[in-house]
């Protein structure tokens, strides 16, 4: 169950990041902002949310930190579990801009809680970087201080209408979670499918539901020619058994969570071959920024890299980026416009903010090949054969 | 269409089966201590996670697991019923608060043992596939209907053909006479929450296999269960049986017809109607005037 | 009503509007208190109905939830002043809870419960699944602080504690009047001995619906508040989990005492803030609280000040 | 207007018939006891009364009046009544159990007066309160929450605090039931008492024949749910059929 009120420092986090790699020279520290879940249903893509964040500054103090007005700075991460909730979203935001007065926040997996955290940000002038929520509505309240690395669901289903436009897969159907994420998918979906496309069975479930046998059938006799899952790894791994269990002939359409090893493991190549899914970064594309994270990430987290991770690392170094540019690393308005205007080569591709301060990241389709390796089919000039996604 | 229905109550039955297995429990320590125990659903999960530790570290044998995991969560009832919901006896309010605040307790002691990460459970039985005209099911889900009838049956004969099942059906009707009558009830309601906690960990470790094993996995179950008991009109083994299948049922067709989005809500509605035209469940006796 | 009550009343409310002025910039402990504030306005509003009338409704949160997309759609969409939208937003909370307990209340106890619990759910469906009008699941994001009037802003954490402070001492004042009158009386005696009650001449079934009409339009103010300090609506924030909260606000704090709802929104909101560097234990931690809340100090915490007479028979 | 005016009340559950066409009338104020051997319908006759269960035929009339009758309707006719299991609110005083039937009822006017000035209601009644529990020999826990008194002395409270209500139709189910015989000479002294003060109808179902025979002026014998013999105790004590009808 969810919790009350408020937020929880993950205080271990914190522990292991300062014994990191702080150099023995005394140094000034620079403490970051985090608002993610570490707990609560949505405790397991937090995890890979904090992933990125943890690598990233554990690089950057590796590196003896960064460097800002000739001063050296190492960065701390102030992480707070907010369990997706406005309320706790706004108490942590409280806390990390007035007691704990970070020059930046980061983070979120809720577009809820994200909201609430937003005005916020700019009554008291804090940048507030999005890595992970996908809401659209996010970025078109004029909020001046709210920026989003990753992709919004708008964003997503255009690049997928158009690939799935490409493939003719028509009808499509959905089976997606009844939260932000899961409506905001298949209204983007709705929004921008090509004419030749038609809107199939669209089955909502709830987060923590697990059979999804009723929506199986309906989608067998409604002779949907794919269908598209969005959810996260864990419902998705279950969604797929089910559909393959009941040998119903579709196209499978998953979500970057279900692109990786790790979602192999959870079922096998038999069942995922064909599958394919939209991903913010392959982590095996014959890129050297790819390959450089993907190595480290699984140096460290001992498994191959997920994308909540690769946004989330990315946004981390933006935030650096500006201070830099900035030259402060506490005053909030400065750093705002230094976000404006910065353009970043991240490990997801290119970041530049909107006027609206949203980033246009690559968007890729990878899809499962029969031996359990993965190739890259969309973007047509990314495209790459099997082990490449 | 016709068949598309025939389908849709054929998923209902799985799903109500499953429903079935957690109104059981609850409808025991309902029927005997007077306490919707909401924390029933916390030791659901509990149970699965027993079970697929023992499984994966102890003995790679399933029946042993579900023992395992059952013995291992006996005691655990015991000490819930003495120490939490005993002296809060006849105290509605703060029974619920009480197992409220075990639910807490319990999730977040799994989240902290076992992370956050929901962990697989992979069984021969849930991939074997059983053809059921163009339906399959998994031989769990078949296990699952069996081990439920199962309990329903073993719980029909403990309450009605053993001496100790005797004293626990005085002590539901009259716990004032069964004291009288020199019944323990004390004891009685210990040992009931137990087997009711047992039920919880068989539940678990059956669902387990047949989806994942993740903190939140009781909750759902917990919900549904909770209202088929109360459909089924509090404390009949056959109301909770029938109330588990027919929300099941409900839910399943519903997706034909309703959007997809209302689905709880629908099965609530449902509840809410049922209730609203007999208000005290589809089994239970009706008198005008108890408090 | 003792004199000496209304003096302390009055002299805590000042001294709770004046604090910003010795707090410079401790915002934070501001925002935690108008936190309380928003979750004591709704849990007043139930304790009507748990603590003095015995009806446990596990759908409160969504009740707050009709008043606070009430107030969402009339100042967004509708462009109307948020004074004229707060009371609306009341009043609509209370008539959908008149039609809620007009169906519910001749349900007892487990079944009234489960039923309340029912339309809880039913209401958070709709919040979460009709995008075009609540936004759905992503929340109905950019709901303005209230307006000024004259000279009196509500944007800033100072002036929307103010208001809050306000807020809650109004709602407290009103539980204080309705539940020290005969009213009052009538509705603690429908919870000692409902059939008895009947038997001495009144109308229980008219008593139960005022006091599940009144408790709704409280939390619909309630709830109108949140999100206008918020700023925006999300349906995850009036779901059964929010509901039950509210239950443990009022049981823990002390339900059937005046002062229980606001104790038992402070503890919930101080509690895990206190408890925050314990980590992932916090929750734990508060689980155990709760249950220790139960074991010994049955009345909440406000029943260990002033113990209700012995309940027995 | 008859104040009780029973005709031809049929009832059965299933096939048994526990109101076989029970027909009599109470008008003169008096203490009237209703007795039979057990099964005689003497319960489900109250339950018809107080408009817990319908009958399936005939008419029952408080006051004249018959409708489907909810207590506060009842009430409000004057009909005031004590329960075979004793209910009065454990956690008001002896004195607030007493005065609350006397308090406005009005939901209107009691939500009014929850923000205006509640009238001096209390007062008014105060004193004939007072006087009652005097006579239960309760006065000294006036002040004391009714859950710390015995079951007989709740049993008095009971009764007292319908008497303040001065109804016209009183019904005791069982009173004497639990009752010991010191605290069942108060009760006898209450009611009679209560005749003088305020004569009303009052009914008693009762077991004890000892304590009916004494103070009812009037006895009415129900078997096999119809009545089977009306008079005074003595002429009932003497009646043949009565005798058959207990042995039988």
């Amino acid at each position: 169950m969810r919790s009350f009120i408020a937020a929880s420092a993950a205080a271990t986090v914190i522990a292991a990041l300062s014994i990191g790699g702080s150099p023995a020279r005394a140094q000034e520290h620079v403490t970051i902002g985090i608002v993610s879940a570490t707990t609560g249903p949505f405790a397991a893509p937090g995890k890979f949310e904090l992933n990125g964040f943890n690598l990233a500054a554990e690089e950057i103090n590796g590196h003896g930190g960064f460097e800002v007005g000739g001063k050296h700075y190492l960065v701390d991460l102030k992480i707070y579990d907010v369990h997706a909730s406005a309320a706790e979203g706004a108490s942590a935001m409280q806390r990390l801009t007035t007691v704990d007065s970070v020059p930046v926040v980061l983070g979120e997996l809720s577009s809820a809680a994200a909201a609430a955290e937003a005005p916020i940000a700019q009554d008291n002038q804090v940048p507030l970087i999005l890595t992970v929520p996908t809401g659209p509505e996010l970025t078109a309240q004029k909020n001046p201080y709210v920026f989003r690395v990753n992709a919004n669901s708008n964003q997503l289903a255009k690049s997928l209408a158009d690939f799935v436009g490409k493939q003719g897969w028509s009808p499509l159907s959905f089976i997606a979670w009844n939260n932000d994420a899961g409506r905001g998918g298949v209204n983007g979906m709705r929004e921008s499918l090509p004419p030749n496309i038609k809107l199939g069975y669209v089955g909502y479930f709830n987060v923590g539901d697990v059979d999804f046998s009723s929506h199986v059938t309906n989608i067998r006799s409604s002779g949907a020619k794919a269908v598209m899952l969005l959810m996260d790894e864990e419902p998705g791994s279950l969604a797929i058994a089910q559909l393959r269990a009941a040998d119903v002939p579709v196209q499978i359409i998953g979500t970057l969570a279900m692109g990786s090893d790790r979602f192999l493991k959870r079922l096998d190549a038999a069942r995922l071959a064909g599958m394919v899914q939209y991903n913010a970064f392959p982590p095996n594309a014959p890129l050297p920024r790819i390959k450089a994270f993907s190595d480290r990430y699984k140096a460290k987290f001992g498994e191959e890299a997920h994308g909540f991770a690769a946004q989330s690392y990315d946004g981390l170094f933006v935030a650096i980026e500006a201070m830099k540019q900035a030259k402060t690393v506490t005053d909030g308005p400065k750093i705002r416009g230094a976000l404006a205007h910065l353009t970043y080569d991240g490990v997801i591709g290119r970041i530049k903010f909107d006027a609206e301060g949203q980033a246009d990241p690559p968007v890729y389709v990878t899809q499962w090949c029969d031996d359990g390796r993965r190739r890259i089919l969309y973007p047509a000039d990314m495209a790459a054969g099997c082990g490449a996604g | 269409m016709m068949l598309a229905l025939a389908e849709q109550v054929f998923n209902g039955v799985m799903l109500g089966a499953i429903y079935v297995l957690v109104a059981l429990g609850l409808m025991l320590v309902y029927g005997v201590l007077r306490v919707l125990n909401f924390a029933h659903g916390a030791l659901v999960m509990l149970g699965g996670y027993l079970c697929q530790f023992v499984f994966s570290h102890v003995i790679a044998s399933y029946p042993l697991a579900i023992a395992g995991s059952i013995v291992a969560l006996l005691p655990v009832g015991w000490v819930l019923e003495r120490g939490v919901f005993a002296p809060l006896r006849d105290d509605l309010q703060n029974q619920v608060i009480a197992s409220l605040g075990l639910v807490l307790v319990i999730e977040n002691l799994v989240l902290v043992v076992w992370g956050p990460a929901a962990l697989q459970f992979r069984l021969a039985t849930t991939q074997v596939l059983v053809p059921f005209g163009p339906l399959r099911f998994s031989l769990q889900q078949f296990l699952v209907i069996g081990a439920g009838l199962a309990c329903v049956a073993a719980l029909f004969a403990f309450l009605n053909f053993t001496k100790f099942g005797t004293a626990v059906r005085a002590t539901a009707q009259h716990p004032g006479a069964a004291l009288v009558v020199g019944i323990d009830v004390g004891r009685v309601h210990a040992v009931t929450f137990a087997i009711g906690t047992a039920l919880a960990a068989m539940a678990g470790s059956l669902l387990g296999p047949l989806f994942l094993v993740f903190p939140q996995m009781g909750d759902g179950p917990l919900l549904k269960g909770l209202a088929a008991i109360i459909l089924g009109g509090l404390g009949s083994v056959w109301g909770a049986v029938i109330g588990g299948f027919a929300i099941g049922i409900v839910e399943a067709v519903s997706t034909l017809v309703i959007p997809t989005d209302y689905r709880d809500a629908v099965a609530f509605i449902v509840i809410a109607g049922v209730l609203l035209l007999r208000p005290h469940g589809l089994f239970g006796r009706t008198t005008r005037y108890e408090a | 009503m003792k004199p000496r009550d209304v003096v302390v009343f009055a002299v805590v409310t000042m001294g709770l509007l004046l604090l910003p002025a010795f707090y410079g910039r401790a915002n934070y402990l501001l925002h935690i208190l108008v936190l309380s504030g928003l979750y004591a306005i709704p849990a007043i509003g139930l304790n009507l109905m748990l603590g003095y009338t015995g009806l446990v409704s596990l759908g409160h949160a969504a009740l707050a939830g009709i008043g606070a997309y009430a107030v969402a759609l009339l100042t967004v969409k509708a462009g109307l002043n948020f004074w004229l939208a707060l009371p609306l937003a009341a009043i609509a909370s209370a008539a959908v809870g008149a039609v809620i307990g007009a169906l519910c209340l001749r349900l007892r106890s487990h079944f009234f419960m489960i039923v309340t619990l029912a339309f809880g759910l039913i209401l958070h469906s709709v919040m979460n699944n009709w995008d075009s009008v609540t936004g759905g699941a992503a929340g109905f994001a950019g709901i303005p602080r209230p307006d000024p009037i004259g000279f009196a802003a509500f944007r800033s954490l100072p002036e929307f504690y103010r208001l809050t402070v306000v807020a809650t001492a109004a709602v407290f004042a009103v539980q204080a009047l309705l539940v020290r009158s005969q009213f009052g009386r009538v509705l603690d005696a429908i919870r000692q001995d409902e059939i008895l009650t009947a038997f001495k001449g009144i109308d229980t079934t008219a008593y139960k619906l005022a006091a599940f009409a009144i408790g709704s339009g409280i939390a619909g103010l309630g709830g109108a508040l949140e999100v206008s300090y918020l700023r925006v609506a999300a349906p995850s924030s009036f779901d059964m989990v929010e509901s039950i909260n509210l239950v443990l606000i009022v049981v823990v704090g002390g339900a059937g005492t005046l002062l229980g709802p606001i104790l038992g929104a402070l503890v919930f909101v101080g509690v895990p803030e206190y408890l925050r560097l314990a980590s992932e234990y916090r929750l734990v931690i508060f689980g155990a609280l709760l249950v220790a809340v139960t074991l010994f100090a049955r009345r909440g915490i406000a029943g260990l000040f002033a113990p209700r007479r012995a309940k027995t028979a | 207007m008859t104040t009780l005016d029973i005709r031809e009340v049929r009832k059965s559950f299933g096939g048994l018939q526990a109101l076989a066409g029970c027909t009599f009338a109470l008008d003169r104020p008096g203490i009237y006891g209703l007795i039979g051997p057990n099964g005689a319908g003497k319960t489900t006759l109250f339950d018809v009364i107080t408009g817990r269960q319908r009958p399936d035929h005939g008419h029952v009339l408080i006051a004249g009046s018959e409708r489907v009758l909810r207590p506060h309707v009842l009430a409000g006719l004057g009909m005031a009544r004590t329960f075979q299991e004793c209910r009065v609110f454990p956690e008001l005083t002896c004195l607030e159990n007493m005065l609350f039937a006397t308090q406005p009822k009005g939901l209107g006017r009691t939500l009014g007066q929850a923000f205006g000035r509640s009238a001096a209601h209390r007062r008014a009644h105060e004193a004939e309160a007072r006087h009652w529990l005097q006579l239960a020999t309760l006065e000294r826990y006036a002040d004391e929450p009714a859950s710390i008194l015995s079951f007989g002395q709740r049993r008095l409270l009971e009764i007292a605090a319908a008497l303040v209500t001065r109804p016209r139709l009183l019904l005791l189910d069982e009173p004497a039931a639990g009752v010991n015989p010191a605290l069942l000479a108060v009760l006898r002294d209450v009611l009679v008492a209560q005749q003088r003060a305020q004569p009303a109808v009052v009914l008693i179902i009762e077991h004890n024949m000892e304590f009916i025979m004494d103070i009812s002026e009037r006895i009415i014998v129900m078997h096999q749910g119809a009545v089977l013999e009306q008079g005074s105790p003595a002429a009932i004590q003497a009646s043949p059929r009565v005798i058959e009808a207990y042995l039988g």
